[in-house]
């Protein structure tokens, strides 16, 4: 394992000391592993929490800042905060005007934050509201399962509900919002190599020389299927199919993520983009925005995901407001 | 003759007992996880009973409910995850079902442990053959009570317990995960063990251990 | 070889498909590979041209826009561009002001920037001046050699040089500021993983689990020297150790850019970032701005580099100019 | 009796060989260029002598002057890096210096030559021993002004060259590099040999070659 660290049980609250260092926007309480809006709590504002795994850098810790969350709670790598996290932050961010929770959807996580509001229940009068987001298609979505994942569509739901509580929106519309945000939009990744945990000191899985694992997570979770390794040609219509397959975009212009793993150089990223913009275009449904970079990782590993969002005017319209973060930014 | 209950001692005991047989299975944990999840059931429970034992350590409580609740808050607070939630939850039950007591005979470890696998399935949702702790957790409870059933002692029962969560826990590799991160891989998830499965069944290897002495 | 591409021939040309599509701030030259701003040439303001190999991005490409390049000329994978490019985009961007060409210190990138200031000169009105980047401590300086290498100073050079640019200021004055840049500012690098040039298809170098290149380049180039794997606090050291004995930084308030290779994860960069601040703090300089990504990479190859620049306020100012890019972007 | 100069064909069979020689060592300048430089001088020489092959597959040009610019500027506008500009200036020079011929005797060759390494040198200001093409370029000039001053014939002179250009090559090996991208490693460079100056043998390999039909 080759990794620019000290101990590896100490990644996670030394990364918090170095964002801590670099970002004149945000605040760290190191005790709970809070990265916060450093003018939080807002007045005339919902506060709004995330928070996961650590390993997914920038989410959520770099999505701290005007426009964007007003708390990221940081867990241990892969592994979903606690439920006294995500209180104390909840209590940081409240200004009166109530809390709104977006939990990506994996058992640990809903799990904590269902722990968090049920204790911010009992022991604060705030107003909390859950948004749960679940846009990956290469898990199937049923009753009896855990259902789907929660992927790229968390940084768009970020930024676009961030930018709509900035605006002094209710606690109800900001979680409609994100419901509908969430609903709008689906992503679909893939791995050309695993990632390693570094408490676990190796790879979680491994690819031979002509493998691919498509359907990938974000935690190194094997993907829907391994297969060989393809042309980024090959790779943009296997990403895309299942997406247009799952939900028709055909009403709305597009928000676009083209997603870097962690491990992938730019060049390659912007050849996948030019790939699925050649694809999308012959659908002929406009791109409005998008991003090309690494947004939601795992660690090292290299791979892609792409997400599409539904958009209308009034989401390109949030999408374009100011925001301020280490991962976002621009208007400010 | 063998003792007919376990003391507040004794449940101590069962603790570090787990935390020692987490640690010495810490890898293999992690290992069955890298299979069908995310790499990290073994750091996560050797980092929460790290964090009770350390608990333990400073303050011992004298009734089982306190002590079962230290656990229980200290494992929220200190492993996240799925696994977090669910063990907290596990001995958060058992707490309040067994009340301020100092010792408890088969019948309250039975209650306890009905009350425990009540709050995970509630939290977790999670059925038998759904490929998690709750196919070597439920098993077990039912094999204790079918030994108190028909007269047997304590440690008979745990005995039985022990086994059968360990015949539960194999019986998770061939089956397809409904719950949880492996649910992600479909029909890829058979042919591979359940990590929580595994660690549930430690927590009865190491009670089974405690009560031998 | 496992890479997001279609041929490896093709990677440049396609991977600037790519950014023309998802870029609204520029447009492309495909059959001279140029990125140009949109705008371009601007009333009023000398036009900024760079230019290197491909495979650091987002250098260059991703620096053109608002407030930094007038364009960018892109070589094939760790390949000076050619003259005729740097002639092209020097037509394309000057306005009637004169244009000045930034050239990271390596042979092939002065000679044909060389040979593209020749043409200019013979073939056109064009007033060109130069200014060659050479900030890499990791190699000796000497008249008798190449020199230093051009590396991260590079980027804050485009950014800081841009937006005097802006201003309006003439093209003597621009190239001035950018040599005292050059002159404030120093990087040291390292690598945990070689990097795997596409045509080639194989890593360039070999370095076992327990080593790691000191001294890295941006290429694949080996460093200054092979020595064991050590901890982020080591590394951190060893980088900033060279940096200090260089130059005397005692002076002014600092901007700091940690720098990732390509292959690095954002969580390492920023504790790494910890690591650093930690070192310059014992200092007692003052750190005004700084800048934790992948700003100036190798591929996906995994380490990074620090970059260390002596600011003052007037560079602090010009930092802070707005900035829309696709590598940086803010106030705008 | 061997002819006593070389025609324009035998100038482009000449580039037809080399690139033909460049392809078949392309993986092994890269190589050379991986422990040393960037890994690229391969693939940086094949995509600009394919680019030249190109060209005179289209146009023929029947002066030497003609064809040799016509090979400099491809080669400056497709290889870049920079093996581009030297190789370029190589031709470009080579062409100033023996004008509108259709052939080339001993002494116009080496006429051409002699003004090819001068504008390397002038573009790279390398010298002697600094672990560049001028180690294989520069012996194999002088070995073949040598044999003209002893009044040898061509066919004498390129093979004189030739092995001179292979044995400067080879010298290159213990050098520690001066110029260019080895220059950064210092004395790690050495131990290595310089992969321009192995495709600047190469040239002559192809020269060789074309003389002797
Ligand atoms: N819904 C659930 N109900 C019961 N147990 C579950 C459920 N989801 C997951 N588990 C158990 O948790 C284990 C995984 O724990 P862990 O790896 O620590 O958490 P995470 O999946 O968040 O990384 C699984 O092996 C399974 O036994
Ligand atoms: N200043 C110089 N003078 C002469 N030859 C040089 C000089 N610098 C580099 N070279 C030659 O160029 C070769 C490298 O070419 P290439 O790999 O194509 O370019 P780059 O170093 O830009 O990647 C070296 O092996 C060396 O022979
Ligand atoms: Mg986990
Ligand atoms: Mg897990
Ligand atoms: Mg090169
Ligand atoms: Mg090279």
């Amino acid at each position: 394992m080759k990794k620019l660290i000290n101990d590896p049980q100490d990644v996670v609250a030394e990364a918090l000391l170095g964002i801590e260092a670099a970002r004149p926007e945000v605040r760290v309480d190191h005790a709970n592993r809070i990265i916060y809006r450093r003018d939080a709590p807002k007045a005339r504002k919902v506060g709004l929490v995330s928070g996961g795994g650590s390993g997914h850098e920038p989410l959520h810790g770099g999505y701290v800042g005007l426009g964007m969350l007003d708390a990221a709670c940081a867990g241990q790598i892969f592994t979903s905060p606690t439920p006294d996290q995500m209180l104390e932050a909840t209590k940081g961010v409240d200004a009166g005007n109530g809390v709104l929770h977006i939990v990506k959807n994996y058992t640990g996580d809903v799990m904590n934050f269902e722990m968090a509001a049920e204790l911010a229940a009992a022991e604060t009068g705030i107003t909390v509201d859950t948004v749960v987001v679940n846009d990956d298609v290469a898990v199937q979505d049923s009753l009896y399962t855990a259902g789907r994942r929660g992927v790229g569509v968390t940084v768009l739901l970020e930024k676009l509900v961030g930018a709509a509580a900035e605006e002094g929106r209710p606690l109800s519309e900001l979680a409609a919002l994100a419901r509908v945000i969430n609903d709008a939009g689906r992503s679909m990744g893939m791995a050309l190599t695993s990632c390693t945990v570094p408490a676990a000191g190796k790879p979680t899985f491994e690819l031979a020389e002509d493998e691919m694992e498509l359907g990938i997570g974000i935690h190194g979770e094997p993907g829907r299927r391994r297969v060989p390794l393809a042309s980024a040609r090959e790779i943009a219509e296997q990403l895309m199919e299942p997406i247009l397959a799952d939900l028709d975009f055909s009403s709305g212009p597009l928000i676009v993520m083209l997603n870097g793993m962690g491990g992938t150089p730019l060049i390659e990223l912007y050849l996948m983009y030019g790939e699925v913009a050649k694809i999308i275009e012959r659908s002929g449904i406009p791109v409005a925005r998008n991003l090309v970079g690494n947004y939601i990782t795992s660690l090292e590993m290299a791979g892609c995901s792409l997400t599409m969002l539904r958009a209308d005017e009034e989401l390109i319209r949030l999408w374009d407001a100011p925001v301020n973060t280490a991962g976002l930014r621009w208007g400010i | 003759m063998p003792s007919a209950v376990i003391t507040i001692d004794q449940l101590t005991g069962w603790l570090r007992r787990f935390h020692q047989l987490v640690i010495k299975n810490q890898a293999e944990l992690t290992e069955l996880d890298s299979a069908i999840g995310d790499a990290d059931h073994g750091i996560n429970m050797a980092r929460g009973m790290a964090a009770v034992i350390d608990k333990l350590d400073g303050e011992q409580p004298a009734r089982v409910n306190d002590l079962f609740k230290t656990v229980a808050m200290t494992l929220v607070m200190s492993v996240g995850g799925a696994s977090g939630p669910l063990y907290g939850t596990f001995f958060l039950r058992f707490a309040g079902a067994v009340g301020s007591v100092t010792e408890l005979d088969t019948a309250a470890l039975a209650t306890g442990l009905h009350a425990g696998r009540a709050g995970v399935v509630e939290r977790g949702k999670a059925g038998l053959g759904d490929k998690t702790m709750i196919d070597a957790l439920s098993p077990a409870l039912e094999a204790m009570e079918a030994v108190i059933k028909t007269g047997g002692d304590l440690a008979a029962a745990v005995t039985a317990a022990r086994d059968a969560a360990a015949d539960g826990r194999d019986a998770t590799v061939p089956m397809v995960a409904r719950k949880g991160r492996a649910s992600y891989l479909g029909e890829r998830s058979a042919g591979h063990m359940d990590p929580g499965a595994a660690s549930m069944t430690l927590l009865f290897d190491a009670l089974a251990a405690e009560l031998a002495g």
